[in-house]
């Protein structure tokens, strides 16, 4: 009964949503309203306002900085939820790695992995640094310095990866990308303008595009920092948890 | 030239999205996971690398051709990589063999 | 322009920023936490109160930022409803995390504290920036830091059925968001803006009558899963009963009502009355949920046993009341839904916490467990007792004062049917309150079920429940002091 | 014929109907929460597609690119922030998980709302996620 109520209300809304797409504006058209409205303004003019090559980076940061800031307080807030769901592992509590899958990784993958995880780790580097002129950023860097951590864990184990990046590094990284916006917020604060403006209060005039730029490049390697530290914390945070269910079955 | 280039490309890409999609059926059609690591693995290395060669043909002698390569070597490493450890995971976990329901029952001609 | 103009942001990334350095403190010292996170919240009522009387009559207070103009940038936008909201939501969890201290440490394993703090104050952040926001797609993004963090916060307890509430409350409010999401991604597409008054503009010579309609739709369906409107309810009392009492304040007088005030800005400020007959058809459906919505909350929160889901049944009820008062779309009805939220948020805050003194001292959830709870605690019950006159709308509170409008309000508008509904929900509060009062104040209890050294809870946790009576009886007496800016801004809104 | 020039909108549409499908009927919690993913990464490229422009490049001022020809920056920021927001809930709610399987040991979520259920009768039928 419920099966069919729920496939009709979905049959229905199928229908509704198919209906609004055959009467939405022509895709990839330039009259659109969407290519027509706030954009020529961004496309145009964003390189000399943000100082930024890359307009998505100029807008994120920049033009729609606030919505970022929620989003870093997101990953924060994810974070604290999933610690507060499971609870964070005890420092100092993994005492060594007991390998209790039936099957320990071969060597062929131990090999691999080492060989891999610096040049990922690189690789999430340059994407943090050059968000500002190519496509990339801090969240994309920050996935892959986490994806990159999953990979080690899942293959060498908890013990060794969080004696690579210990607690004690990665509790004051966390909140990283919500504090270095806040501060570069308080910084327009105090040169004048409103909150959350790019701009250094008594700097030369010619130096401040620069600067601006500076100050970008700094927001990434925040946000890409925070966001790294917050997957790594959430994913030993579940790794414990896996194998207290493991030590319980 | 161009237009040579041009073709060589496509077909590669082509022929790499063939393999794509022969090993995503077969990975849907296979019956278990020794079999259907068979396919899959596939996808990766010849479909992928194909179409890494080809986008390499169509771009030429340019800095892309570069980052094209280094994609390439990854991919190969780390997809013989993952099959490799899925395979032996599989294996030492005991997860059994695929065998032929109906008439031929039995003997080990499964997998 | 003074300084005063930065206070809107400052009042919502203070919780925020306070959030973020709140681990540090509980690694260093971890008794200082409670206390530390009462000084963003302070500060931003604080703020609060230092706006009051500065945003122009009739107008709002905008605010740029980065300093990039509208349609370009990201818009605070605070009108007078916007700030008599963030004004009752400072005070509500300012009180509730005074209250929290004591509650928090029975509840809560000591490993999740200082997580408990840290979400607590992302939450009243969110909430304070969900309200005031002039951006439809900042909107989203607060709204998934507040649903984040109270599904966190349902289930901090981390007992079996925490989790599972929390679970329930996951699986209703993710689609939800993201039904919400694709209706700013239709609206985006036939506007191109993102800003609340720059859409209104654009959707008034917009010929894209079905996407605007269906985008409505789906705004109403995404946030009437947040604010609990009737069909759309069941997460609601198995979260707001499981959850701790303080959050079940939180999540009861406030967060239901924040989205609910969002549906009012998504209504009024960007599809606004020169779209009316864009979401005419809309606003009848939601009219009937809500009466819906009012009757079955009364009569499920009348068969209740246990004390809290009574409460959060009332929850749903009420609700239903504020979803009346915003579709009968006159300026009396939406003073009377603002004025319900300020007195709903108090009220149900109050009888949350109660529930949450009788929990503290003796464990006693069902309703029964309370005959004769007076004799023990007399100061708990009764604020229990003040807190459920209003809430049945009894003449010398706010609630009298709310209804009273949400009635004439929907009796303006011509419908009738509407107002019996409100009339005969008030009857339906009056059987479920009244029955507590009774077997409080009434009733004998078992011999040994109220023998105890200690007398009432601690003043720590007496003095938000009675701040927050007394604020029912405060806005029910001196409501002239309100209601006329309530109704210009109203009027201004419609 | 609008709907077959706009199939990347159809296709994102009939996307979110299956995750939606997938939330609601499917009993599997994973599943359920697959079925969310599916319903926002069905919105991410409704939204990529509303930015497409025809014969567009890519929105950086690099060399000589023309500002009239470049694709639509504005959804690929909003999305930036909604595949955080999706990452988050799918990382809070797996953590649920983990903890609801511990503490009840099953993932099928009939099982796990019939067991014991608190005081809330009423609240049974989770099921109608949106309805």
């Amino acid at each position: 009964m419920k099966r069919v109520l729920s496939l009709f209300f979905i049959a229905a809304l199928g229908v509704l949503l198919l209906y609004v797409v055959a009467s939405m504006p022509p895709m990839g058209d330039p009259q659109t309203p969407t290519a027509t409205h706030v954009i020529p303004r961004y496309l145009e003019r964003a390189e000399e306002e943000t100082h930024t090559e890359n307009v998505i980076t100029g807008v994120i940061l920049n033009y729609r900085g606030y919505d970022t800031m929620g989003e870093v307080t997101v990953i924060f807030c994810a974070l604290a939820a999933v610690l507060a769901v499971l609870g964070r592992e005890r420092r100092g509590r993994i005492r060594g790695f007991v390998d209790r899958s039936p099957v320990p990784s071969s060597t062929i993958v131990r090999t691999m992995v080492r060989f891999m995880v610096p040049f990922i780790i690189l690789f999430s580097v340059y994407t943090i640094l050059h968000g500002e002129i190519s496509p990339g950023g801090g969240f994309q860097g920050g996935a892959i310095i986490g994806g990159s951590m999953i990979i080690f864990t899942t293959v060498f184990g908890l013990y060794e990866s969080s004696r690579r990046i210990p607690q004690k590094v990665r509790a004051p990284l966390e909140g990283s990308a919500v504090i270095v916006f806040f501060l570069v917020g308080a910084l327009g604060l105090v040169g004048g303008g409103n909150f959350l403006t790019y701009a250094w209060p008594h700097a030369a005039r010619g130096l401040q595009p620069a600067l601006v730029t500076w100050l970008t490049v700094l927001v990434e390697v925040g946000i890409g920092l925070g966001g790294a530290m917050v997957l790594i914390s959430i994913l030993f945070a579940m790794i414990r948890e896996e194998e207290e269910i493991a030590l319980t079955a | 030239m161009s237009a040579a280039r041009d073709i060589v490309a496509g077909a590669l890409c082509c022929i790499g999205t063939f393999f794509f999609l022969v090993g995503t059926t077969g990975l849907l059609r296979m019956p278990d996971v020794f079999t259907r690591l068979h396919p899959s693995t596939k996808c990766d290395t010849l479909g992928a690398c194909s179409v890494i060669v080809g986008m390499a043909v169509y771009s030429g002698w340019s800095w892309e051709l570069c980052k094209l390569v280094v994609i390439a070597c990854f991919l190969l490493l780390s997809s013989a990589t993952c099959g490799h450890a899925i395979g032996r995971s599989a294996l030492r976990r005991n997860i059994p063999y695929w065998r032929r329901q109906g008439k031929e029952t039995g003997d080990g001609n499964g997998a | 322009m003074g300084a005063w103009r930065h206070f809107p942001i400052f009042m919502i990334t203070l919780p925020l920023l306070g959030a973020v350095l709140m681990p540090f403190l509980g690694y260093l010292r971890e008794r200082w936490v409670p206390y530390a996170a009462l000084l963003p919240l302070a500060a931003s009522t604080l703020l609060g109160f230092l706006l009051v009387g500065r945003i122009p009559a009739g107008d709002h207070l905008s605010y740029h930022l980065g300093g990039w103009e509208p349609p370009f940038g990201i818009e605070i936008r605070v009108d007078h409803v916007g700030l008599f909201l963030m004004l009752v939501v400072c005070a509500i969890t300012l009180l509730a995390l005074v209250y929290s201290r004591r509650y928090i440490e029975k509840e809560v394993s000591p490993g999740r504290r200082t997580a408990y703090y840290v979400l607590y104050l992302l939450m009243s952040g969110a909430m304070l920036g969900f309200t005031a926001t002039g951006d439809i797609f900042n909107l989203f993004v607060f709204m998934e830091i507040l649903a984040l963090s109270s599904y966190a916060l349902v289930a901090i307890t981390g007992n079996r059925n925490a989790v599972r509430a929390a679970f329930k409350y996951v699986l209703m409010g993710a689609p939800s968001s993201i039904m919400v999401l694709l209706a700013v991604g239709f609206l985006y597409s036939v506007t191109g803006t993102l800003n609340m008054a720059d859409l209104a503009s654009r959707i008034a010579e917009s010929g894209y009558t079905e996407v605007l309609v269906v985008s409505y739709i789906l705004f109403v369906i995404g946030f009437g899963v947040k604010a609990a409107l009737f069909p759309l309810h069941m997460w609601l009392p198995d979260a707001h009963s499981i959850a701790p009492s303080p959050i079940s304040a939180l999540l009861s007088g406030l967060l239901v009502e924040v989205c609910a005030f969002a549906l009012v800005r998504i209504t009024f400020s960007v599809f606004t009355r020169s779209a009316t007959d864009l979401v005419g058809g809309t606003a009848d459906a939601v009219g009937v949920a809500a009466a819906a919505a009012v009757l079955y909350g009364g009569i499920m929160a009348i068969t209740q046993k246990d004390l809290k889901v009574m409460i959060a049944y009332s929850t749903v009820s009420h609700i239903g009341y504020i979803f009346l008062g915003i579709t009968a779309f006159t300026a009396e009805g939406l003073t009377g839904a603002m004025y319900h939220m300020l007195d709903h948020g108090l009220a149900k805050a109050c009888l949350f916490l109660c529930a949450g003194n009788f929990i503290y001292l003796k464990g006693y959830r069902r309703i029964e467990e309370l005959r004769g709870a007076w004799r023990q605690m007399p100061w708990t019950c009764f604020a229990f007792a003040l807190a459920s006159i209003s809430v049945i709308g009894i003449p010398p509170t706010a609630g009298f004062i709310s209804k009273w409008y949400l009635i004439l309000g929907n009796i303006r508008a011509g419908k009738w049917l509407y107002t019996i509904v409100l009339l005969s929900g008030s009857i339906l509060a009056a059987v479920y309150c009244l029955r507590i009062i009774y077997y409080m104040f009434f009733q004998a209890g078992k011999e040994e079920a109220w023998e105890d050294a200690s007398r009432d809870v601690p003043p720590g946790m007496l003095v938000p429940v009675w701040a927050l009576s007394l604020g029912t009886l405060f806005f029910g007496v001196f409501s002239y002091l309100l209601i006329p800016s309530l109704l210009k801004a109203s009027a201004y809104l419609l | 014929m609008r709907l077959l020039h706009n199939y990347h909108y159809a296709a994102a549409m009939a996307l979110f109907c299956i995750g939606l499908y997938t939330v609601i009927v499917r009993r599997n919690i994973i599943k359920k929460l697959i079925g969310l993913n599916i319903m926002e990464t069905s919105v991410f490229f409704f939204y990529i597609s509303l930015g497409y422009l025809d014969g567009g490049v890519a929105p950086i001022h690099a060399g000589s690119a023309d500002p009239a020809r470049m694709v639509n920056p504005i959804p690929q920021a909003l999305i930036l922030t909604g595949i955080v927001v999706a990452l988050s809930v799918t990382a809070l709610a797996l953590s649920m998980v983990i903890l609801l399987y511990r503490q009840y040991g099953t993932l099928d979520v009939d099982r796990l709302m019939r067991e014991e259920e608190p005081a809330a009768e009423g609240a049974a039928g989770e099921g109608e996620g949106g309805a």
